[in-house]
């Protein structure tokens, strides 16, 4: 694309993730670009973030960029930091989370995902870590928000390989009781895929400046719908690459040129 | 990296007055908390002042401050493991209300306490229910039939399957407890006995949390282990000095055991009860009068020592 | 008025060695846990160095200790939740177990990271099992038939009689975690990411907690709150400094990022993996022994700064 | 009794209950003569004993004595204070008490206590406090003592009014599963009752030098059993009560002349 010369795809990720969480106050946050976009969208659009973190950090102000979501430096001048009994029992499954943020090795167009295995379960091609607190995350998670840096036929799916972390389509179907929307929005280097409701497929609604529609539609496994109103993404504002660039992550740690 | 505006962040400080009248409504199901330790009694005494009705409370130990909402009116239904006035009489009031249906009987809920702790542990964590190995062979299930039976899915040594007693969630319209200190945005830091507060919180709608002081974010987040209850957990934070009064709050002022012994004596009769209520609740317009009132030599006496914690080390990578 | 005679109480602290040899055994099952932080791998490679086989390894977030122990034959199952050397790579040995039963395939039962805690509650509170609402769509349940069902006595907002999903107790013969400091009679204080380890513990039939340092009653008492296990449910306290390296210790050093990264490399190949075995755990006697190994540039790079907690007043009435 | 003139019955109460502390290490203690008995046995023969408060307090050591089980004094300088859900879930029902202290307004054969209601409880002739953690405290700790300072008919009864607390034995009749050996000590002004396992009736096992087991029986509710080998209970030593006068309740908080 030839907005390449301003901005990495990075930057590109960030910013369009920073500004979806407008109007969002209790942010479950992965490490790397989440933490970035949620960074730049308290210093933006929602000063009422409170960022939390599965390790138990409630309302992390770190001094540096955390390695890990249980970095030192997460705990350290933090508002409170509680265990997981807590942080999983009654944030997560107390249903306290407004936006969740994940990543997973497949996604189907429903939203499932997988971050188990390739392959068989018992007899695995590649053995992946596991749900870790995905799995409650999606359940329990008012909506949640996927980032998949490399949107391939590879990672979007027609069917995962196993269900880790269930939509909450399955999970009612199975006859849970759940609140949570699912995953409700994807972020790729192409644009943005996006349902706003539990039995809704996952369709592409946006765009980044110069992507082809027909290129998503070839690297997506499932026959990917496009939104009727398609829009092409606004790009980052020079405030946003500067607090990005100055502040947030000023030795490029995630921000991959 | 993270340079929250906090400029723009909204704070959740409100006085009592205005946290009472948004967050309690007659007919409301309401929880107060605290085990002897910062009883949230100012609090009760706004909800008295302000006349709500028909109230649902919850409270696992019902000692003075509900036989003050009772005597206020407030009350139709008390769920609770203790009626008493701990090691210190009774509570003319609830055992009025109980034993001789005067003015009216009550309808009383009776766990035991840790069938209370686990009604709040299902309402933090969403549960419709939380097990627990209390209540086989007493009579408590006979008299409350929301105290039930679940069969485990795994066998048991024998091979069989073992039944096993449960409560039902608890989640309150609000949950009102008191605590040393928080921020401004709702982070409650508490030390002493924390009793069950942050689970009423957490299974609660809606949270107010009155303390002896709102302190300074770098207070705060000097020591985030401290906070018992997140930010995000809390509706509205009230500034309330001796808040607690009669019971105590660890490191601010001790209980006011003489006015425990007193209140056997207050609340032996509707009259004194009455009187007690007009002078102390309807006669002051709200908490910093209700101290006002306070003698100096009762002040003194409730006065604490120091003894403070040995700082430790947050430190991360320099 | 109590002055608890501590000439004649006993201590429970112990050598690794002593400890270890007490408390594990072939074929036990044994917890191992610190989310990240205060993970406690010195006894990992003490368990390793006593050659203990056919352990059932309970462990929430298995990353390279448990590469090192499998690598070392102690481990025939491994019950996780997740099997990844976090955002620094993979775990050669795990994989090579699981992906190509080299040398012989894993006993690997899956969970999720809440489905783990709430074992632990389970144990912890001696119930026969622990309900919540993951699992429901998820194919966990269909690899892991440990993660069953059951049904709420209490009618949902329909009428209807919802059912849950519920994990069995785990109560380990033997938990081991790490934490900041404990007094010789065995109360854990700890701070930053306490996880669940407080569970763990308690879920336990034994327990060794390994600390950074062993301190005097009086620093332990000076802040009660800050012990996250009393002393009647630890076993042996063992003082081990560095004793969760690579992982860290909030307040005594931070991660060493740089060897979760050298891990993936290392855990690649058998023969690396046996290397680094035969210098830092068959090589060294103990964990000083270890920490002796540690270049200083190591030990410079893992210092922490100074942020220190503010005191706070635990006083009581004068 | 001739022993009148040395000591008080509240001394002779708290020095036998202390005695039987003997080996124990953790125990949960009332407010008064247990707090005493407990306080009398860590100076003479329990150096172990970890003292648990319904409260949250684990190992307490306060500078004065406690006027509730919540006292601000039992908190500063005690070695642990855990929340409740923590207290009742792991402490309580994780089965780590080996003595629990109660008392009850009434009490039958097998141990069952009544802390609830006189009369009817639907229609109560009075109202009690209730169980508080009486009910978790019988149904979980290895074993429970009673100490009743008046040992009559209205309290020692065939039939509670209400069975607050229940005995393992019916506990297990119900399908409990319990470890737990109920009431095994029942310390009153005439002596002792005592029992070793589920099953078996309080029986009277010791009397105090001068008693006179014809009253005894007659001021129980039940066929009081007397024991074979029945004690006359050893005097409290010099020992004894110089700790319990002159340090552990100098001012005769509890111990009444």
């Amino acid at each position: 694309m030839e907005t390449q010369t301003n901005f990495s795809i990075d930057e590109l990720l960030t910013v369009t993730a920073a500004r979806a969480l407008a109007g969002k106050n209790v942010v479950f946050a992965g490490i790397g670009l989440p933490t970035l976009a949620v960074s730049l969208a308290q210093e933006t659009t929602s000063p009422n973030i409170e960022v939390i973190y599965e390790s138990g950090v409630c309302g992390a102000h770190p001094s540096a960029l955390p390695a890990t979501i249980a970095d030192s430096v997460l705990i350290t001048g933090s508002e409170a930091v509680l265990n997981l009994a807590a942080l999983f029992g009654y944030v997560l499954q107390g249903e306290r989370i407004d936006v969740g943020f994940l990543g997973a090795a497949q996604i189907d167009k429903f939203g499932n995902l997988n971050s188990s295995v390739i392959g068989d379960w018992h007899n695995p091609k590649k053995r992946l870590p596991g749900s870790g607190g995905a799995h409650e995350v999606l359940a329990n998670a008012r909506e949640t928000f996927v980032i998949m840096r490399r949107h391939t036929k590879r990672s979007f799916v027609t069917e995962c390989d196993f269900i880790t972390s269930a939509s909450p389509d399955r999970a009612i179907a199975e006859g849970a009781r759940s609140n949570a929307k699912g995953v409700t929005r994807v972020f790729t280097q192409f644009g943005v895929l996006a349902r706003e409701n539990v039995g809704e497929e996952l369709i592409l609604t946006g765009i980044h400046a110069g992507v082809d529609v027909a290129e998503v539609i070839a690297e997506t496994g499932w026959d990917l719908k496009v939104s009727p109103n398609l829009e092409i993404l606004p790009v980052p504002t020079q405030a946003e690459l500067e607090l990005l660039r100055n502040e947030i992550d000023p030795n490029g740690m995630y921000l991959r040129p | 990296m993270s340079n929250q505006s906090e400029s723009n962040r909204t704070s959740k400080v409100m006085s009592m007055s205005d946290a009472i009248a948004k967050y309690v409504f007659s007919g409301a199901t309401v929880a107060i908390e605290g085990f002897t330790h910062a009883i949230p009694t100012a609090a009760g005494h706004e909800i008295i002042r302000q006349g709500f009705k028909d109230l649902t409370l919850v409270r696992q130990t019902a000692d003075i401050v509900v036989d003050q909402m009772l005597a206020g009116g407030c009350i139709s239904t008390l769920v609770s493991s203790f009626v008493g006035n701990s090691s210190a009489g009774s509570l003319g009031e609830i055992r009025r209300r109980i034993e001789d249906s005067d003015p009216v009987k009550l309808n009383f809920v009776e766990y035991s306490h840790y069938g209370m702790v686990c009604r709040y542990l299902a309402g933090a964590q969403k549960l419709p229910f939380y097990p627990l190995k209390s209540f086989f062979g007493s009579d408590l299930p006979k008299i409350n039939p929301e105290i039930r039976k679940v069969t485990s899915p795994y066998p048991n040594s024998d091979g069989g399957f073992d039944e096993i007693y449960v409560v039902p969630a608890i989640n309150p319209d609000v949950t009102i407890v008191h605590a040393q200190r928080a921020d401004q945005w709702g982070n409650i830091q508490m030390w002493g006995l924390t009793g069950l507060q942050a689970e009423a919180v957490f299974a609660a709608k809606n949270a107010i949390v009155t303390v002896e002081e709102i302190v300074s974010d770098e207070v705060v987040r000097s020591d985030p282990n401290r906070t018992i209850i997140p930010a995000h957990a809390v509706s509205a934070v009230v500034e309330v000095p001796f808040g607690a009064h009669p019971s105590f709050t660890q490191g601010y002022y001790d209980r006011d055991n003489a006015f425990y012994r007193e209140w056997t004596g207050i609340s032996g009769e509707k009259e004194s009860i009455q009187n007690w209520l007009k002078t102390w609740v309807y006669g002051t317009k709200n908490h910093a009068e209700y101290v006002a009132l306070m003698s100096e030599e009762t002040k003194q006496r409730l006065e604490v020592g120091e003894a403070m914690s040995l700082p430790i080390n947050y430190g991360s990578r320099l």
